[in-house]
């Protein structure tokens, strides 16, 4: 059995505690992360992972962080709005937290992003949405991940550039990651000489795409940003219309921890991603042997995501040594890391607090019999502003269902 | 002026005529009886009447005053009331609630949502007095569940009278009574004054024909006889679909 | 390419689909006036069963016939054991039907995980065929094909058989079903886990095509709801034109109206229900 | 005796930020009171007036929505308290002039239609309700000067507006109305043939319920400082429904219990049982097949069988208030 020390097993040590005297755990008080993850609902599938990629983080460090034991506290959050918050109540109010890794949707984390600035409470999001890092900063947010639209600038790029594509219409979810994603896409492949034909957007819940797929022809590509068990979805019906074109997808579109589901229909899916499974440095090796082992999965951004998250607050702990009492401090060290080997690859973050490092573009293969992703280009030193000026770039609005506009 | 008229009223269920042009004329303060075999469309008439069903052709007149296009709420509040062949009474609540939503129907109290229902004396005092005058007084804060069968049917009528009806139309009364029962609603009835024009439905002969003043017949909902008691009783086409059985 | 073509095609797929999930929920509707929340829940949990099969190693129709027998059989147990003991209270069978939905949903979470499951087509229906000079994925015409099929069984069980008289005399009018000496309590059962069963055979016919995850329960619940109240409750008829309807709705809704997608589906079902709002439950009333 | 009872009630009520310690329950609190208000509300509807709803959450949003949109265009707390009610009551008519086509099955089905469609429109309506993202408040409004900013000022304040809302409950309950409605339910056609409008007593019902679901909705928002569609999503008017189901419709106490029920599993259990939906789930199944009237007459029901089994001779005690002198 992995090592979890959730509240139960909190709450079973500190009754030993009662009855045996351990002045250890008085001595060395222990810093508090609070999780805020899906367990149950639709979204438990990301949170779940979430959930495992810190799990494996502690065990890999015995449960200590810059000498001090670590207590992890889970808040499931039901994949709501109301429910983030009563547990966000709970981590910060109740059981005082050091800092908070999650939650996993953009809805979730705004609706505590006001409440955890109040509260001067260091939290490092999974959560997308654009303006957290950009036009409605919030000082304590920290995002090792990247914004919606991150991965798919370079996906433009490339798209543009190196598969010399002119004409693709994208399709997506109906909602706000939807919208970043294919307007930072098309923001960058139309300075790139590139024409978004058709933007579609079907509800997060379809289970039938056919209405849309009868609209993909006559252009270069099909550009897809879906998420959670929509890709799935998505590629088998896009296969089984008969829509030949090729597939470009985002982040949690191609996302690794999808290999295992996937069938012949996602080979040769150019993606985007923060992370890739084949990254060949020993810190990812070994994350991927662990979760492996663990698990039983090859890892995808959810987990990765939480691990670096784990990384990031170890490396910023360290320098203040252990020290957790002054949360500007933690704040200020965590904005400061600049990891060099980590399972993405080199960081380090703006002035936002969001990440700076590599996107890779990957291709979906089957080799010797197992889905992979392929490695075919990467963008180092990636920041969500791509290669625009900061500040023309916050001048304009926020990437949206109509914006950028179409182009007729 | 005739308390009740009825002129060429009509009403089918889909393709079945239940009633059939039937006129019916019933002066103020009569005892008017409906005999009919079972299915002739008596209860039918009633509903037509009080309006919880409509009729497809056909109009009605209350005192001169034209019931015809008056939704069902609008006749009690224009004088008439009624009670249930099956008893319809609000089965969780005291007797005395029965009566008082009774009385409540018909005042503008019903509306109000602040003051307290049992602080009304007014009303409480009325609505003791209609089970009074059906023999119910000492069983006011007794939940319908708890009460016999004889005595349902006196808090339908007690209801009904409740509302100070100009015309009362009373649906078998007398229905699945015992004898003694039956004597104690014949007596609510037969002190009704005469300013309540009554209608009623029965089957019970020996009881109704004592009642009744004058007799209509209906048969598959059609009239087929209408006079008084010795004329109705005398009529071979009486004694041909009814008596005759 | 004739995107109206395509669009009314797919139409007609869906609705087998739905067809599938819809007639047991009409037919207990109609007969038992419950609204079974379960159903979608019986619909997830048919199709994860399919995927553990299919994991066993049996064959995907094989996997299919059996989730549905499994999930007939966890149907009959919640009618004999709790649905039974609430005839006739609308109010506590929507709360414990409801109820069953939330432990369902736990339980598949708890036993097959959050992660999508996808179902892989059956060999030889892969791919695509061409129909008017068109290629159409062969699966989906295989749906059809299978909810025609079904369709017409189940019409031959209630149109020719006694049982199916009994079923449809008691959904006419049960009051008077009991008198005539039907036991309306065993067609209560047998007709939970027909419904029970054909929604968790959908799942598996439907698993090439949505896979399975968590939610799929909510997705397809309010689905049914609109093809029932559009066709009608407790009519097989009413069933499938309501399940083609709503394939209609659905395909052609989502292309010409997206940002009321939701709307173009909920709005009939209202229409029809303020319009006539005896003319589907009517029968229901006293 | 009861009112010593209610005196102890209403000062622990009163005191329990003090003696509760942690903020975090006394904001676990404020939410038990917001969802009591809601549950109170909606059994207006489904317990006194027979009418099962399953889109009363679009009431509850409604409230939020308008509320927070108000709020973010720069208007005061009047305002937005007297624009919210308002908005709720309008579609709360619209709600019930549809709903009350139907009766019995047809009327719930109308709900989850609209509540449907009111969720389609918040979830699409992208430019008015911020669509998945929902809408959110910087600060709760400070009404007559008193800030709401913490977590005890904000719990005092929901339980004035919930001791109101009982209240307003009992009284109602005991009223010439309060009696036409559950006669309304009970026997419809009598009720009209007595000379009562059944439809206009049931439309009021409905805008009565409805309006304490838009306060519920809109202390919902000023605790939450948020709202998204997720508040009106059929999943939250049929965990409203649960509410009062759960604890006993048609009875005052009933919905408050059902309220703490639900909000102590999914607040406080969530957090030591993994699968609190599970458990949630088999709670309710539960309470209706063993206790189908609900947790608050049922446990009223156990405890006279057992005082009656401890003095046999005793007679029955009379617990029903209604009949009061």
């Amino acid at each position: 059995m992995n090592v979890r020390l959730d509240r139960r097993a909190f709450l079973a040590s500190s009754a030993a505690a009662a009855t045996l005297p351990m002045p250890a755990i008085a001595q060395n008080k222990p810093i508090r992360i609070g999780l805020l993850t899906v367990k149950t609902g639709p979204l438990a599938q990301g949170g779940i992972q979430m959930e495992q990629g810190v799990t494996l983080f502690l065990k890999d460090r015995n449960n200590k962080i810059a000498g001090r034991p670590v207590e992890l506290l889970i808040g499931d959050t039901g994949g709501n709005p109301a429910g983030t918050k009563t547990k966000a109540q709970e981590l910060i109010e109740r059981d005082q937290v050091d800092m908070i890794f999650g939650p996993l949707a953009a809805f979730e984390l705004l609706a505590i992003t006001d409440y955890v600035a109040a509260h001067k409470t260091p939290i490092l999001s999974l959560a997308a949405a654009e303006d957290m890092s950009q036009r409605k900063p919030n000082p304590y947010f920290v995002r090792a991940s990247g914004t919606s639209a991150q991965n798919m600038q370079p996906l433009a790029d490339y798209a543009a550039k190196e598969l010399k594509y002119k004409s693709v219409i994208t399709i997506s979810e109906d909602f706000a990651y939807g919208y970043e994603q294919m307007g930072g896409f098309q923001r960058v492949f139309e300075g790139a000489g590139g024409h978004v034909v058709k933007k579609l957007w079907p509800p997060l819940v379809t289970p039938d795409y056919t209405p849309y797929l009868a609209q993909l022809s006559g252009v270069d590509a099909v550009v897809q940003g879906f998420a959670g068990s929509n890709p799935l979805k998505f590629m088998k019906q896009y296969a089984d219309a008969g829509v030949k074109l090729p597939v470009l997808g985002g982040g949690t579109a191609g996302d690794d921890a999808l290999l295992k589901s996937f069938g012949d229909e996602a080979i040769g899916m150019i993606s985007a991603s923060a992370y890739t499974s084949d990254l060949d440095s020993p810190m990812n090796q070994h994350f991927v042997e662990g979760m492996v082992r663990d698990y039983g999965s090859t890892p995808g951004l959810y987990a990765a995501g939480l691990y670096i998250n784990g990384l990031v607050a170890e490396a910023a702990l360290e320098k203040l040594g252990g020290n957790t009492d002054d949360k500007d401090a933690v704040i200020k060290a965590l904005r400061a890391v600049s990891l060099t080997d980590s399972p993405r690859g080199p960081f380090h973050f703006d002035h936002f607090g969001n990440v700076v490092g590599t996107v890779y573009i990957r291709r979906l293969e089957r080799k010797t019999g197992k889905l992979v992703q392929t490695t075919i280009k990467s963008y180092p030193n990636t920041s969500q502003f791509w290669t625009f000026e900061e500040k023309w770039f916050l001048e304009q609005p926020v990437y949206s269902r109509d914006y950028p506009p179409l182009k007729s | 002026m005739t308390a009740l008229e009825v002129r060429d009223l009509n009403k089918s269920f889909g393709g079945l005529r239940v009633t059939r042009t039937v006129n019916l004329s019933v002066a103020p303060g009569e005892r008017r009886l409906i005999i009919g075999p079972n299915g002739a469309g008596k209860t039918t008439l009633f509903n037509l009447i009080t309006g919880e069903l409509r009729a497809d052709s056909g109009s009605m007149m209350l005192f001169g005053q034209d019931l015809t296009r008056e939704p069902a709420r609008r006749r009690a509040h224009l004088g008439l009331a009624r009670t249930y062949q099956i008893i319809t009474l609000f089965p969780g609540e005291t007797l005395l609630r029965n009566v008082t939503l009774s009385l409540l129907g018909l005042s503008r109290l019903r509306w109000n949502p602040i003051v307290r229902i049992d602080r009304q004396s007014e009303l409480l005092t009325k609505a003791h007095a209609a089970l009074a005058r059906v023999g119910l007084g000492h069983l006011a804060e007794r939940p319908v569940g708890q009460t016999s069968y004889g005595e349902r049917r006196r808090v339908e009528i007690a209801m009904a009278l409740a509302q100070s009806p100009r015309v009362l139309l009373l649906d078998e009364p007398f229905a699945g009574l015992s004898i003694d029962e039956r004597r104690d609603v014949l007596t609510v009835i037969n002190d009704i004054p005469r300013d309540v024009t009554i209608v009623m439905i029965e089957h019970d002969m020996d009881v109704a024909l004592e009642f009744a003043e004058r007799i209509t017949v209906l048969h598959f909902g059609e009239v087929i006889v209408e006079g008084t008691r010795a004329e109705v009783v005398e009529h071979p086409r009486t004694k041909e679909i009814y008596l005759g059985e | 390419m004739n995107l109206w073509l395509i669009l009314s095609i797919n139409s007609v797929t869906l609705g087998g689909l739905l067809f599938l999930l819809s007639a047991g929920f009409s037919l207990i509707f109609g007969l038992m006036r419950i609204p079974n929340l379960t159903h979608g829940s019986m619909f997830m949990l048919g199709a994860y069963f399919g995927v553990t099969l299919i994991g066993w190693g049996f064959g995907f129709w094989l996997a299919a016939l059996m989730a549905g027998l499994g999930v007939a059989l966890f149907g009959g147990i919640v009618e004999r054991f709790v649905l039974r003991r609430l005839v006739g209270n609308e109010l506590a069978q929507v709360l414990v039907t409801l109820g069953l939905s939330f432990m369902v949903a736990d339980v598949c979470l708890m036993q097959w995980g959050g992660d999508p499951i996808s179902v892989d087509t059956p060999a030889g229906l892969v791919g695509s065929s061409k129909v008017f000079g068109m290629a159409f994925p062969t699966y989906r015409l295989a749906i059809i094909f299978i909810a025609v099929a079904i369709a017409a069984a189940l019409w031959g069980m209630l149109d020719r058989t006694r049982l199916g008289a009994m079923i449809r005399a008691a959904v006419d009018d049960p009051a008077m079903a009991r008198v005539v000496g039907i036991r309306v309590s065993h067609l209560f059962t047998f007709v939970f886990c027909l419904g029970a069963g054909l929604a968790g055979f959908a799942g598996v016919i439907g698993g090439p095509i949505l896979s399975v995850y968590p939610g799929l329960d909510q997705d397809m619940l309010p689905l049914a709801l609109v093809v029932v109240i559009l066709g009608g409750s407790g009519s097989l008829l009413g069933s499938l034109v309501g399940s083609f309807v709503v394939g209609l709705l659905y395909n052609f809704g989502q292309a010409m109206f997206p940002e009321l997608a939701y709307v173009v589906l909920f709005l009939p079902m209202l229409i029809v229900l303020v319009l006539r709002p005896r003319g589907l439950f009517g029968r229901a009333a006293p | 005796m009861n009112r010593a009872a209610l005196a102890i009630a209403l000062l622990l009520l009163a005191t329990l930020p003090f003696w509760i310690g942690n903020s975090f329950y006394v904001n676990v609190a404020t939410q038990m009171l917001i969802y009591a208000i809601f549950a109170l509300g909606l059994n207006v509807l489904v317990g006194y007036a027979g009418l099962v709803t399953l889109g009363h959450a679009a009431l509850f949003g409604v409230a939020a929505y308008a509320g927070a949109t108000l709020i973010n265009s720069g208007h005061g707390h009047i305002i937005v308290a007297i624009g919210a009610c308002l908005a709720t009551l309008a579609v709360a008519a619209i709600f019930a002039v549809l709903a009350l086509r139907g009766t019995g099955l047809g009327f719930v089905m109308i709900t989850v239609a609209l509540g449907q469609i009111a969720w389609g429109i918040a979830y699409r309506w992208i430019s008015l309700t911020n669509g998945d993202n929902g809408v959110s408040i910087n600060a709760r409004p400070a009404p007559f000067g008193l800030s709401l900013e913490s977590a005890p000022a904000l719990y005092w304040a929901t339980l004035v507006v919930f001791l109101v809302a009982v209240v307003a409950m009992a009284i109602f309950v005991a009223s010439p109305f309060g009696a036409s409605l559950r006669g309304a339910r009970d026997q419809p056609r009598r009720m009209t043939a007595l000379g009562y409008n059944v439809w206009l007593i049931r439309f009021l019902a409905f805008l009565f319920s409805g309006f304490w679901s838009g306060v519920a909705g809109l202390l919902y928002l000023y605790y939450n400082q948020f709202v998204s569609p997720q508040t009106v999503a059929l999943s939250a008017s049929a965990e409203a429904l649960l509410m009062v189901i759960a604890g006993g419709t048609g009875t005052l106490l009933g919905p408050i219990a059902g309220a703490i029920l639900v909000i102590v599993m999914k607040d406080i259990a969530s957090a030591y049982i993994e699968r609190w939906n599970f458990v949630l789930g088999a709670i309710f199944v539960l309470i209706v097949v063993f206790m189908p009237e609900g947790l608050v007459p049922g446990v009223v029901r156990l405890c006279r069988r057992v005082i009656a089994a401890r003095r046999p001779r005793a007679p029955m005690p009379v617990l029903g208030e209604e009949s009061g002198e």
